[in-house]
């Protein structure tokens, strides 16, 4: 219960900023912040209690039973753990963001009620226990991502970057829909922890698709594409989202469903491949940008892939590892991203080639950097270091092929790691050829407060690692028991994960010293056109398919239409039965279906309009006289009074036109013929086919008997209409009375818009157009 | 109870000819529609929980036989639509009282008895057991949509309505050898007594007349490859009316498919209908995706989702029917609240071309909400109401095992969502472009107080509307469990016989 | 077009109509037992109002209004037997003597069928008065919009 | 079922449709008016063999009669097309008015969107 109150005071913050934050009354328009951090505070005080606890609570709202869609939240060391770095994290953030943004900044609540939304979006996902509560907050938090990237919405870049970002997490979320619906029906459950392990075709395709759906959210190559556009976000939201929590919505996937896949054949070398892929790429890239943020976001496609790789082998240990450095990630990234921010807002520019020298003007802001660089580094005595020890560990640990492709690319990837912070502390806070920028803004208390305290987390992370450790130890355990007997530790000793550690940073800091000398131009962005350019290609497709498919003429759809009823009858053919037929029932009937015919080729052949005319009223006394002679005389009595009518109408209405029927081409004219004989052909083989083997008789001794006893009438077809059938005539009649409607508003349309009609109001055709009237009508 | 079945189809017709008799007096006119609408709103809700309880209700019209005179049936499936059809048409009704100071809107005195005409063929439509009143029930839609698109007489709606009114008649008429194919088959037009009759017949002339009917009940329903007509006229109505022809002129055609061609069980043509709806899906989807106007996009969308009930009618399991249906009971109001968007949109900013539109977001930001909640959910995201109809569908073709449909039911709605992000980035983002019209210029928008008032009128119809949406997801539980209930008797076609036949048989 | 506005066929037409209207009644009256009925009763009213029309004489107004007074009675008789806690549309049989006729039998489908006279007179009023919008009609057919919004002021 | 009938429906069917495929509003109307007793017709070769008129004090045995209830579809079939067939006058007159012909125009928004296309290629 609790669990849900949490995630209904986000929905009560968001309503109270979006009625309170628009835009008439903004008393400081920052304080919306502080209604958002309410709520994440209040998940984040959860989260703690979470964590203390040995039991977990639980909560179950069943949805749509019938399909198995329960919504179940659970908080145990697991997820408290993640929904305190979660909300934890939030809370700072918005802290932050009332520092980051200015009083004068555009759509301030709308950003605030966005933000909350995704925060409260997160914490489900973390907290979720069922597949399904997984996958509805997993969706939640691309589209809210879609909309926080696209914040600064004028800007045409900035939708084509929220666009891409959408475009690839929601495909990744048809693919995790699809992996969850493959496990739903088998029999593993969809109670998160209790997952049995399954292994078959079903399983092994379901293994992929969760992968590649951890793949697009967590930005692994080569889905990656979108994290670097995500840049165009607002700070805040780079922090947040794209690095300290959404990106791990894929890692916490793998982290998840690992036990249940680990034994099917995809899971680990896709896994590790897309993990040790993305890590390399991701760091390549972080040092070939000039863009700080960049730089940053590179970076964190480059950890994401560090944390999917260790946690696809699925080992104890690798589960246990890939959690600490998850944990260490959050703290140093968010704080990284800040001060990015931070330079950003004070200076004006995020270009490394333009930044320099900041360290004497930023001291707070370098000091983080150092730190929290650091950590990421791996360098003691921080927290990022026993985390990135116990993946070398896993690694280690391993057996077989994955150890050697695991270490040689977790060594590299780190070693490139440590040459891109390096790189970006230099040239951001280092001298520069450029000269020093001069012009900072004040500090910003909010800012400097949140970056410096993420900053310290990272050392007192590191003095209290027992109490870390423990806190990863029993969120690993739920995952695989076998993590029970590892725990972070502070000083290793000369084991070989420490010299390799030592090795890594030797390397590292002179690559990275000596690529922060060559700023070269900025590179091409790396996939992210290649992205664009698939959704421009699908859109130009569409309109090329659809200039085809959508002709626009009438003409065409009628022939398509006549062709696929044409060819609906074809099964008739097979039924018919000449037998079952008669020629006719009279010597009268083939006379007048030779003058229907004829007059009707009439109406085809006589060029003139009253000559078409003329045919088609002797098509309606053939008629009539087939009526008569079938026995039906109220029809006969109808179609006569009806044709004559049509003809008169006919005559008048269309009087005025000229004489003549406009030629039409001699190919089109021939296509029409055989289309049109096609479905003459087609209704003719229907009506033989159906009669041929009737299943059932018309009751029609029982409806002339009735129709005199009960319907108190003789002429049983007027009993019919009136009486036995009157709702279809009730029908009929209201049909005729909308017809009716419909010709005279025509007509006022036609009077009104006659042009030379002057005297006409030209708001004739809406007699109650003019507002004034309206108003007081529906006053009165 | 019984009594309602017959009153949910002559009140509409009754009122549709006393609105029509005071058309001019504008308060008489919406008390009595309005007045109607909530009343055979009411009764709709009213026969849902009854025949939750207690099982179908059937009315035989006039007191007759089914085998000589017309039912009325009153099933599962039919009550589940009609509410959910009659409370958006009630919706739509208000708004469009908002909508009266615009040029866009629709002319009163006609609208308003023609949305009767209307409501009572969707009413007719759903309820008739009765092959022959179908048709009727279908000319009384389609009368009524040809005045509503027309009676105006703009050239554009003049042009587009031709093509409307000419492919429907076209429809109209293959329906009637429909009906003659039918009656010389097996001598009745009972829609009870053709499920038992219908499967004793030959085999190739159960398909004829099977693949017949999805030619004529396709055409309605807006299905590959017989939708071209559809995106052509829908956008050139005023919106309000799009809105409602959206919303429910294909989705009736759809619900009679399901009807039609599940208790005549027509397993075997499953496949073709498994292919049609793959295109389907996929055409209406790019063409979707082609359009530069707010409200061509979303007419070709509504040919698109004709593709995934389509879809669920094809598997031919109780899974699929039953998502087919959850899935006509949620697009009924979110493709209408969509276009009752738009029509604020283009009551606000004069156009709907999304390139005269643009930072809605900033000016009218509740107005983005109203838009994207129903979108999302026409994308099939969860937590919303679309989200639960694509996961039954989906859901249901794997446990077919028919991968090809599944997959392009996917990658559909990853396309859907590509469109709806097109029109979020024409309209609500990007810079504010200057409206097209200049308010002083227009007389009808002089009155601001006026303005003011009909505006909040029409927020408030939109916000019921889109409350209605998200009620559809919140109980989506319940709707599930009717859903497969419905499609249970459907596809059992016993319950329905014995229901109308009873004891006489 | 039979705009032959000459006094010969205007006194033919006045001299018809009458005649015309005793085989609409017939037609009408006797629709329930031999072929005619509603529809048919109104088509011949409907001619008749027709050639009026096109002859200059005097044709009845309002025809939407018509057509509207005749659903009601169609839709009256629909919900009438629920009153009485019958079914829709159920039909109720009077059987009188009368003095000319002798035994009359009538029934709620008689009032029905009015409705249906109603509506088809109503529908060719207001074809013909649409058809002929805007040509030399216009001056002599009493249109229903312009009557309508008389009727109103 | 006559067979005669049936050949005539065919016949007039096919002319109606190919009528109705014209771009001229009046041929399409004429069509339709052709297709309406096609379909009429068909509704009444539908009911079996020709019989009596259905007039329940002239017949003999209620077996002789034609089958009434394909008659009274085909008048409610004949009205509703009536009613139709007028109101697609009215509507090609509004066009006349609008465009000083009754042809059917193209669809502007879709032949702007295919000629875009073909403008590409």
């Amino acid at each position: 219960m609790l669990l849900w109150v949490v995630l209904g005071a986000h929905l009560a913050g968001i309503g109270l900023i979006m009625f309170a934050g628009g835009t008439q009354r903004r008393l400081d328009a920052r304080a919306v912040f502080v209604v958002a951090a309410l709520p994440a505070l209040f998940a984040t005080g959860a989260s703690i209690r979470g964590l203390s606890q040995d039991t977990a609570t639980t909560s179950r709202v069943a949805w749509v039973e019938g399909l198995d869609l329960v919504l179940a939240l659970r908080l145990d060391a697991l997820s408290a753990l993640l929904g305190l770095i979660v909300a934890g994290i939030g809370v700072l953030v918005f802290v932050y963001s009332a520092g980051y943004f200015t009083e004068s900044s555009a759509g301030l609540a709308r950003f605030a009620a966005t933000l909350s939304g995704f925060s409260a979006s997160m914490i489900g996902l973390v907290w979720s226990d069922s597949i399904w509560t997984l996958f509805v907050f997993w969706e939640l938090t691309s589209i809210t991502s879609f909309l926080l990237v696209g914040h600064k919405h004028v800007d045409e870049a900035v939708q084509r970057s929220a666009r891409r970002a959408l475009l690839i997490t929601a495909s990744g979320g048809l693919a995790l829909l699809a992996g969850l619906l493959l496990i739903a029906d088998g029999d593993t459950g969809i109670a998160l922890r209790d997952l049995e392990p399954t292994t078959g075709t079903a399983a092994t395709v379901a293994a992929a698709l969760v992968l590649i759906a951890a793949a697009t959210k967590s930005a692994q190559i080569p889905f990656h594409v979108w994290l670097p556009g995500a840049m165009a976000a607002p700070t805040p939201v780079s922090a947040y989202l794209h690095s300290a929590t959404m990106v791990k919505a894929g890692v916490i996937a793998v982290a998840l469903f690992g036990p249940i896949f680990k034994d099917t054949d995809v899971w680990q070398p896709l896994g590790i491949a897309f993990g040790l892929g993305s890590m390399i790429w991701g760091a390549i890239g972080a040092l070939r940008h000039v863009d700080a943020k960049l730089i940053l976001a590179w970076g964190t496609i480059s950890q994401l892939g560090l944390m999917i790789a260790v946690l696809a082998t699925g080992s104890a240990k690798a589960t246990f590892a890939g959690i600490s450095i998850l944990v260490a990630h959050a703290i140093f990234k968010a704080a990284l991203f800040m001060v990015v921010g931070e330079i950003d807002v004070r200076t004006g520019t995020r270009d490394v080639r333009k930044l320099g020298g900041l360290r004497t003007s930023m001291p707070v802001a370098f000091w983080v950097c150092v730190v929290s660089g650091a950590s990421m580094a791996g360098i003691p005595p921080l927290l990022g270091f026993p985390a990135k020890e116990a993946a070398l560990e896993a690694a280690l640990g391993v057996d077989g092929w994955q150890r050697v492709v695991l270490l040689v690319g977790v060594v590299g990837g780190s070693v490139l790691t440590v040459a891109y912070t390096t790189r970006f502390v230099l040239t951001v806070f280092g001298p520069s050829d450029s000269g020093e920028v001069t012009d900072v803004a004040p500090r910003r208390l909010p800012i400097t407060a949140v970056t410096t305290l993420l900053a310290a987390a990272s050392i007192v992370g590191f003095v209290a690692l027992d109490w870390v450790g423990d806190g990863v130890r029993s969120a690993a355990v739920l995952l695989n028991p076998g993590s029970e007997v590892y725990s972070l530790i502070r000083w290793p000793g000369l084991k070989t994960a420490f010299v390799l550690s030592m090795v890594i940073i030797a390397a590292g800091i002179p690559l990275g010293w000596f690529l922060s000398r060559r700023t070269d131009d900025i590179p091409r962005p790396l996939g992210a056109d290649g992205a664009d350019r698939l959704v421009d290609e699908v859109l130009s497709g569409a309109r090329r398919i659809t200039g085809r498919v959508q002709h626009g003429s009438l003409p065409v759809y009628l022939m398509t239409a006549v062709v696929v009823a044409s060819a609906a009858s074809v099964p008739f053919i097979a039924a018919i039965d000449v037998d079952a037929l008669r020629w006719t029932d009279g010597a009268v009937v083939p006379a007048l279906g030779v003058l229907i015919v004829a007059g009707a080729i009439g109406t085809v052949r006589i060029p003139g309009r009253l000559g078409a005319a003329l045919g088609l009223g002797s098509v309606g006394f053939g008629m009539a006289g087939v009526f008569v002679a079938q026995g039906a005389p109220d029809l006969a009595l109808t179609q006569l009074l009806v044709e004559t009518v049509v003809v008169v109408a006919f005559v008048i209405g269309l009087g005025r036109l000229s004489a003549n029927f406009p030629p039409v081409g001699y190919v089109w004219r021939t296509l029409r013929m055989v289309v049109a004989t096609g479905l003459g052909a087609a209704v003719s083989i229907g009506l033989a086919g159906a009669a041929s083997k009737p299943s059932g008789s018309a009751p029609v001794s029982d409806f002339v008997d009735e129709a005199a006893a009960t319907g108190g009438g003789n002429n049983v077809v007027n009993v019919i209409l009136t009486d036995v059938r009157a709702l279809d005539t009730f029908g009929e009649v209201v049909v005729l009375v909308a017809v009716a409607v419909g010709i005279v508003a025509l007509a006022q349309s036609g009077r009104a818009g006659a042009g030379d009609d002057t005297d006409l109001d030209p708001e004739g055709a809406d007699p109650e157009g003019t507002p004034a009237r309206s108003v007081d009508e529906v006053a009165s | 109870m019984s009594v309602l079945v017959g009153l949910a189809v002559i009140v509409p017709l009754l009122a549709a000819m006393v609105s029509l008799g005071v058309r001019r007096h504008a308060f008489l006119r919406d008390t009595v529609v309005l007045g109607s609408l909530v009343g055979v709103t009411v009764m709709s809700a009213v026969l849902l929980i009854q025949v939750e309880a207690n099982g179908s209700l059937v009315v035989r019209v006039g007191g007759w036989l089914p085998q000589l005179g017309i039912v009325l049936v009153a099933d599962m499936f039919a009550v589940l639509v009609l509410s959910v059809a009659m409370v958006t048409i009630t919706l739509v009704e208000a708004f469009s009282i908002g909508q009266r100071r615009s040029t866009a809107g629709a002319d009163p005195t006609v609208a308003a008895p023609m949305l009767m005409v209307l409501t009572a063929g969707v009413a007719l439509s759903v309820l008739t057991g009765d092959l022959f009143t179908l048709f009727v029930a279908f000319e009384l839609m389609l009368v009524a949509s040809y005045v509503l698109l027309t009676h105006k007489g703009q050239a554009g709606q003049v042009r587009s309505g031709m093509t409307y009114v000419v492919i429907n008649l076209f429809a109209s008429t293959l329906f009637l050898f429909g009906v003659a194919f039918v009656y010389s088959a097996t001598g009745t037009v009972n829609l009870a007594l053709l499920v038992e009759r219908i499967p004793e017949l030959q085999t190739e002339v159960r398909w004829g007349i099977g693949l017949w009917f999805l030619v004529v009940f396709g055409t309605k329903a807006a299905m590959f490859p017989l939708f071209s007509w559809l995106p052509d006229s829908y956008p050139t109505a005023p919106t309000t009316i799009t809105a409602v022809f959206a919303g429910l002129l294909t989705k009736i055609g759809v619900y009679v498919m399901i009807r039609f061609h599940t208790l005549m069980s027509m397993d075997d043509l499953g496949t073709v209908i498994l292919v049609i709806a793959g295109f389907t899906m996929i055409v209406g989807v790019l063409g979707a995706l082609a359009q530069d106007d707010m409200k061509r996009i979303l007419s070709f969308h509504i040919v698109s989702q004709i593709g995934y009930m389509l879809m669920g009618l094809g598997l031919f399991s109780v899974a699929g029917v039953a998502g087919a249906i959850i899935f006509v009971v949620h697009q009924i109001p979110v493709k209408t609240v969509l276009f009752l968007v738009g029509a604020m949109v283009e009551t606000d900013r004069r156009s709907s071309a999304l390139s005269k539109l643009g930072g809605l977001v900033s000016s009218r930001p509740w107005l983005a909400v109203a838009f994207a909640l129903p979108a999302l959910s026409l994308a099939g995201l969860p937590p919303f109401s679309g989200f639960v109809a694509k996961l039954a569908l989906i859901d249901a073709g794997v446990e077919a095992g028919t991968v090809a449909i599944v997959v392009v039911g996917l990658v559909g709605s990853a396309l859907t969502l590509l469109s709806m992000v097109k029109i979020w980035a024409g309209v609500f983002w990007g810079p504010q472009n200057a409206p097209a019209f200049h308010a002083p210029e227009s007389e009808e928008w002089a009155p601001r107080s006026a303005t003011a008032r009909g505006w909040s009128t029409m927020s408030l119809a939109t916000g019921a509307a889109v409350a209605l949406t998200l009620a559809i997801a919140l109980f989506a539980g319940p709707l599930w469990d009717m859903s497969e209930r419905a499609a249970t008797e459907l596809l059992d076609g016993e319950v329905y016989v014995t229901d109308v036949l009873g004891s006489e048989r | 077009m039979i705009a032959d506005r000459s006094i010969v066929v205007q006194d033919g037409i006045r001299l018809a109509s009458p005649l015309a209207i005793i085989v609409a009644t017939m037609l009408f009256f006797g629709g329930h037992n031999q072929p005619g009925g509603g529809f048919a009763g109104g088509l011949v009213l409907g001619a008749v109002v027709a050639l009026r029309s096109a002859t200059g004489l005097s044709v009845p107004l309002h025809p939407v209004r018509m057509m509207a007074l005749g659903g009601v009675i169609i839709g009256g008789v629909a919900l009438g037997p629920l009153v009485v806690g019958d079914v829709v549309l159920d039909q109720y049989i009077w059987e009188t003597t009368l003095p000319v006729l002798g035994k009359v039998k009538a029934g709620t489908a008689l009032i029905f069928d009015a409705g249906v006279v109603l509506v088809v007179l109503g529908l060719i009023v207001a074809m013909l008065d649409a058809l002929a919008q805007g040509g030399e009609h216009r001056t002599t057919l009493r249109l229903d919009a312009e009557g309508d919004r008389e009727a109103d002021q | 079922m006559s067979g005669v009938l049936i050949l005539v429906v065919g016949a007039l069917t096919a002319i109606g449709t190919y009528l109705v495929t014209s771009r001229a509003l009046s041929r399409i109307v004429l069509g339709f008016a052709l297709l309406g007793h096609a379909a009429v017709l068909a509704l009444v070769t539908a009911g079996g063999r020709a019989g009596d008129p259905p007039l329940a004090d002239r017949l003999e045995t209620s077996a002789d009669a034609a089958d009434p209830l394909p008659q009274a579809l085909s008048l409610t079939a004949i009205v509703i097309s009536f009613g139709l067939t007028l109101f697609l006058l009215a509507l090609a007159g509004r066009q006349r008015q609008l465009s000083g012909d009754d042809l059917v125009e193209d669809d502007i928004e879709d032949r702007r969107i295919a000629e875009h296309t073909e403008a590409e290629q």
